[in-house]
């Protein structure tokens, strides 16, 4: 059973079987090892890293990594909570899933989480010069269209 | 970034391929590191069009926000729309009749044709020919005009509404969509006496761009790209949605992952599209087209996730709400931002030629990167 | 500067200015001054696109020029002789590419795959390359500066073309059936000058058919087709035409 | 001999699928009917759009200079944009009660994204996807428009 390796790969983590697919929540820095244990565990397989999202809860962060894996079909919310609303940060997890560099860029750019070991976290869609991330909540746009 | 221009150290040549350039197909900015003709490294700047849907949906309500999203992958709006519809209607448990079932997947089904046919201009016009685009367009023109008798609009449709469809289909639509179909499985074959045939054509792209399946996977792949490479993540066949699980239809699928395989799992699509709409087309069941909702629709406290499946991959709709008339949070994971990432992988130690055959079979659509 | 070729063409019966006795390899030595106008061009670009452009073109036309001449060669052993007018001469019996057999129409094959290639047409427009180089050579021009390029390169298409023509199809010689003499004397009635520049338009016509038809090579395909294909193609093809002219089995 | 053999084949296989491909361009070039374009500005007296086609917002208004709308603000609210505005002020009905109606509708054109949500929520039918689609103007602010005309009133009996 998914849930029964989930509780001994993460035994910190709360697990959620409400929603619609199963859901993981940890802490931030038992992120990477539980990552590297998603990714090769043979009770997991979780080889397709769906989607890779901030969320901004005005007291904390959390990361949202949806899984899939390709063989066994079966699927995962993990949600990595960072309490460090001032200064987020988690580690990266993009050279065990490629992907992830592009998705953790779009993450630092919008949402200002500071990937550590990253290879190249820079700014993805915004200038260099831009200040702010603006997906988060308390971002004020001067030039609001709507307002105007 | 802009002292990179020129030449690097090793005096590699630095050349910028976009923003406006008629290999990107929009304002898409690859800075290429190139020694002679080899690609040494491709790097993409991102957010020229970047409009924030994400920022905006957050103030926008469940019906409202539906329309904002035909605006991402604007090839195929209507799969947009239709996974944000799906989306709320999971939520609010709302139960659509089987008409409107039938007929958003027959508008899906179009609507893929359409993209794929213009994907198939632009691929041609990409390895240099010209006349495949103008037999495309003649092509995706009658779609355009079917949709337009229906929906009221030719590219950005928003028919969708949660529950069901805007309005009900055109009366000529029935007529009009068999019309096309045989009109369009008449000239099919000149699209393989035309491009899939030919030598040059072949030489483009066979053996160019290879994408291995562990690294489709790890690089997040997902739609023709994926299933050319042998990864099977059709989402109509996993996680099928409205009457798809009722259809009969294959996934397309090739095992060698280049760039030929690509263009043929795309032709695949194409005939598999004419199939599931001929099988719904003459049963389009009669009823309501859209179920009775509530005038304010309020997404119950929680998390959502739909994937439908769009005509470049995978479209994930994720919503955090809070129990408001808004969304929380919002995250569109679109397919061509995560077949981006691939890109680097793909073209490094191609030819400048090669490149541009890459990203015309990866189908990039600049709108649905940037969002 | 093309425009020199013309004076060694006969565009009808007794119409050339100068029917110098080596005018074939005049022409086709005039008309491949072409490439470095766009070499300079790409190169005083300054422009990596146009440089990039221009290198390729220097590659391709420079190899295709020789499938190109040995073409020519096999039409010269028959005849025996680089005038102009006595080439047309010898076909008033009947065209080279009917009456020198497989060797001619091979020859004509490659001929005209060489001169698209030469003349930076499509599928061989490595130089331009719009997909790929956005202009290539020609990026940075524009107005008069650019029409002069392309006004070079479609007169460089009518000397390539015309050479195919003298060679290949009897220049402005009628074309002729054995001893149909009533179909003869029709033909002999169209003016010579139709009849010359009516072959011209064929081939360009047929060139700018392939321009419709076929996506673009890929600069290392194009250096495969000619060194792979063509050129070794060519060559055995000069030697057979070589043993057909020296037997007589033409005629 | 089995390389010569590949070799020629190789070759014939390539120029065939070239002339395959020729002859169908060709083919097009000398049957040159199927013309599906349209010559638009100079069809412009006989062009006829597609009748949901999605042009711009209208309010129709009767020969008798009546329209629709209650002014019940349904259309700006379900707007995503902000491109309607409506004012509204209290006519006097002939009983001497108030009764709300509109003052002018504004539709900012260059906002609107003719998303059809607006003609979808209102409850009188009283505006429309209009088939006007020639929207170019030489001023920014002239795609502010008024839908109501000037000294309009309420169609009877519309609530």
């Amino acid at each position: 059973m998914l849930k029964d390796i989930l509780t001994t790969i993460a035994p910190t983590g709360t697990i959620d079987e409400t929603g619609e697919i199963l859901s993981l929540t940890i802490d931030a820095k038992d992120w990477r090892e539980v990552a590297v244990q998603l990714r090769y565990h043979e009770g997991c397989k979780f080889d397709y890293l769906f989607c890779v999202t901030a969320v901004d809860w005005k007291t904390h962060f959390t990361m949202v990594y949806h899984f899939d894996a390709t063989e066994g079909r079966q699927r995962l919310v993990v949600k990595a909570k960072i309490n460090d609303r001032t200064n987020p940060e988690i580690e990266t997890v993009c050279d065990i899933w490629r992907t992830a560099e592009l998705h953790e860029r779009e993450a630092y750019d919008l949402m200002g989480i500071k990937f550590l070991n990253h290879p190249d976290l820079r700014r993805l869609f915004l200038t260099d010069e831009w200040v702010g991330y603006p997906l988060r909540k308390d971002y004020d746009d001067p030039i609001n269209m709507i307002k105007l | 970034m802009f002292e990179e221009v020129g030449r690097t150290e090793t005096g590699d040549l630095i050349i910028n391929i976009g923003p406006q350039h008629p290999a990107t197909h929009g304002v898409l900015h690859l800075v290429i590191t190139l020694n002679g003709e080899t690609v040494k490294k491709i790097e993409p700047h991102l957010g020229y069009i970047h409009r924030s849907i994400e920022k905006m949906c957050e103030s926008l309500t469940y019906r409202q926000y539906i329309y904002v999203t035909s605006r991402m992958d604007y090839l195929s709006s209507h799969i947009n729309n239709h996974a944000c519809a799906l989306v709320v209607e999971k939520g609010l448990q709302i139960e659509v009749p089987q008409r409107a079932q039938y007929i958003r997947v027959i508008l899906d089904e179009l609507n893929r044709i359409a993209s794929h046919l213009l994907w198939w201009g632009a691929i041609a016009m990409d390895v240099g020919a010209i006349t495949p685009f103008f037999h495309a367009f003649r092509e995706r023109e009658l779609i355009t005009d079917i949709m337009e008798e229906t929906c009221g609009a030719r590219l950005t449709m928003n028919f969708m509404v949660p529950g069901g469809t805007m309005m009900d289909i055109h009366p000529d639509f029935v007529k009009k969509t068999k019309a096309f179909l045989n009109f369009f499985k008449s000239k099919l074959p000149e699209y393989h006496e035309l491009v899939t045939g030919n030598v040059i054509f072949k030489g483009r792209l066979e053996d160019v761009g290879v994408l291995s399946k562990e690294d489709a996977i790890s690089y997040g792949t997902s739609g023709p790209v994926a299933r050319a490479s042998g990864v099977s993540c059709d989402v109509r066949k996993l996680y099928p949605y409205d009457v798809y699980s009722q259809i009969n239809f294959e996934e397309a699928i090739e095992t060698k992952g280049d760039c030929y395989a690509r263009y043929k799992v795309r032709m695949k699509e194409l005939e598999e599209s004419i199939r599931i709409i001929e099988q719904l087309i003459d049963n389009i069941p009669e009823g309501e087209f859209q179920a009775k909702t509530k005038a304010v629709l309020k997404l119950p406290k929680g998390e959502y996730m739909t994937r439908v499946e769009t005509a470049r991959g995978d479209l994930g709709v994720y919503i955090t709400s809070e129990g408001g008339t808004t969304p929380y949070r919002i995250k569109f994971r679109s397919p061509g931002f995560s077949n981006l990432s691939a890109l680097d992988h793909m073209v490094r130690g191609s030819k400048i030629g090669d490149m541009v055959a890459i990203m015309g079979t990866l189908d990039l659509v600049i709108p649905d990167i940037d969002r | 500067m093309c425009n020199v070729a013309y004076g060694a063409y006969a565009i009808a019966k007794n119409f050339q200015i100068w029917d110098l006795n080596i005018g074939v390899l005049y022409v086709s030595a005039v008309s491949s001054f072409a490439v470095i106008g766009i070499l300079m061009a790409g190169w005083s670009s300054n422009n990596k696109y146009s440089l990039l452009g221009a290198m390729r073109s220097g590659a391709q036309i420079v190899s295709y020029e020789l499938s190109a001449g040995l073409s020519i060669l096999t039409i010269v052993i028959l005849t025996g002789s680089l005038k102009v007018s006595d080439i047309i001469q010898s076909q008033e019996t009947g065209w080279w590419l009917f009456k020198g057999h497989i060797p001619a129409l091979i020859a004509f094959v490659i001929y005209v795959i060489a001169i698209t290639a030469e003349t930076n047409r499509a599928p061989f427009d490595m130089a331009e390359a719009e997909s790929e180089l956005t202009a290539g050579f020609h990026t940075e021009y524009s107005g008069m500066r650019f029409a002069f390029f392309f006004l070079s390169e479609y007169i460089n298409i009518f000397i390539a073309c015309g050479i195919g023509a003298t060679l290949f199809l009897g220049g402005w010689m009628p074309f002729h059936i054995g001893h149909w003499e009533a179909f003869n004397h029709i033909m002999d009635f169209i003016p010579s000058s139709v009849w010359f520049l009516g072959k011209v338009f064929f081939l360009i016509f047929v060139i700018m058919w392939f321009r419709w038809t076929f996506p673009r090579l890929r600069i290392d395909q194009l250096l495969n087709l000619e060194w792979k294909y063509l050129l070794p193609i060519s060559l055995f093809n000069l030697l057979l035409m070589t043993v057909v002219a020296i037997m007589g089995w033409y005629f | 001999m089995g390389f010569l053999a590949d070799y020629i084949s190789t070759v014939y296989n390539s120029v065939k699928s070239l002339l395959i491909g020729m002859k169908r361009t060709g083919y097009y070039f000398t049957h040159h009917k199927e013309i599906i374009t349209e010559e638009y500005p100079d069809n412009r007296a006989t062009l006829k759009m597609a009748d949901r086609f999605k042009g711009e917002v209208i309010m129709p208004h009767t020969e008798t200079n009546e329209h629709r709308c209650t002014g019940c603000t349904a259309c700006e609210l379900a707007c995503p944009n902000g491109t309607i505005k409506i004012i509204t002020k209290f006519d006097i009905t002939p009983e001497g009660k108030k009764k709300k109606a509109i003052d002018t509708f504004i539709y900012h054109l260059e906002l609107c994204t003719l998303c059809n949500l607006c003609v979808d929520a209102c409850p009188t039918g009283a505006i429309q996807m209009g088939q006007g689609f020639e929207h170019s103007v030489r001023n920014r602010a002239d795609l502010t428009k008024v839908l109501n005309k000037p000294g309009s009133k309420v169609l009877e009996g519309v609530e």
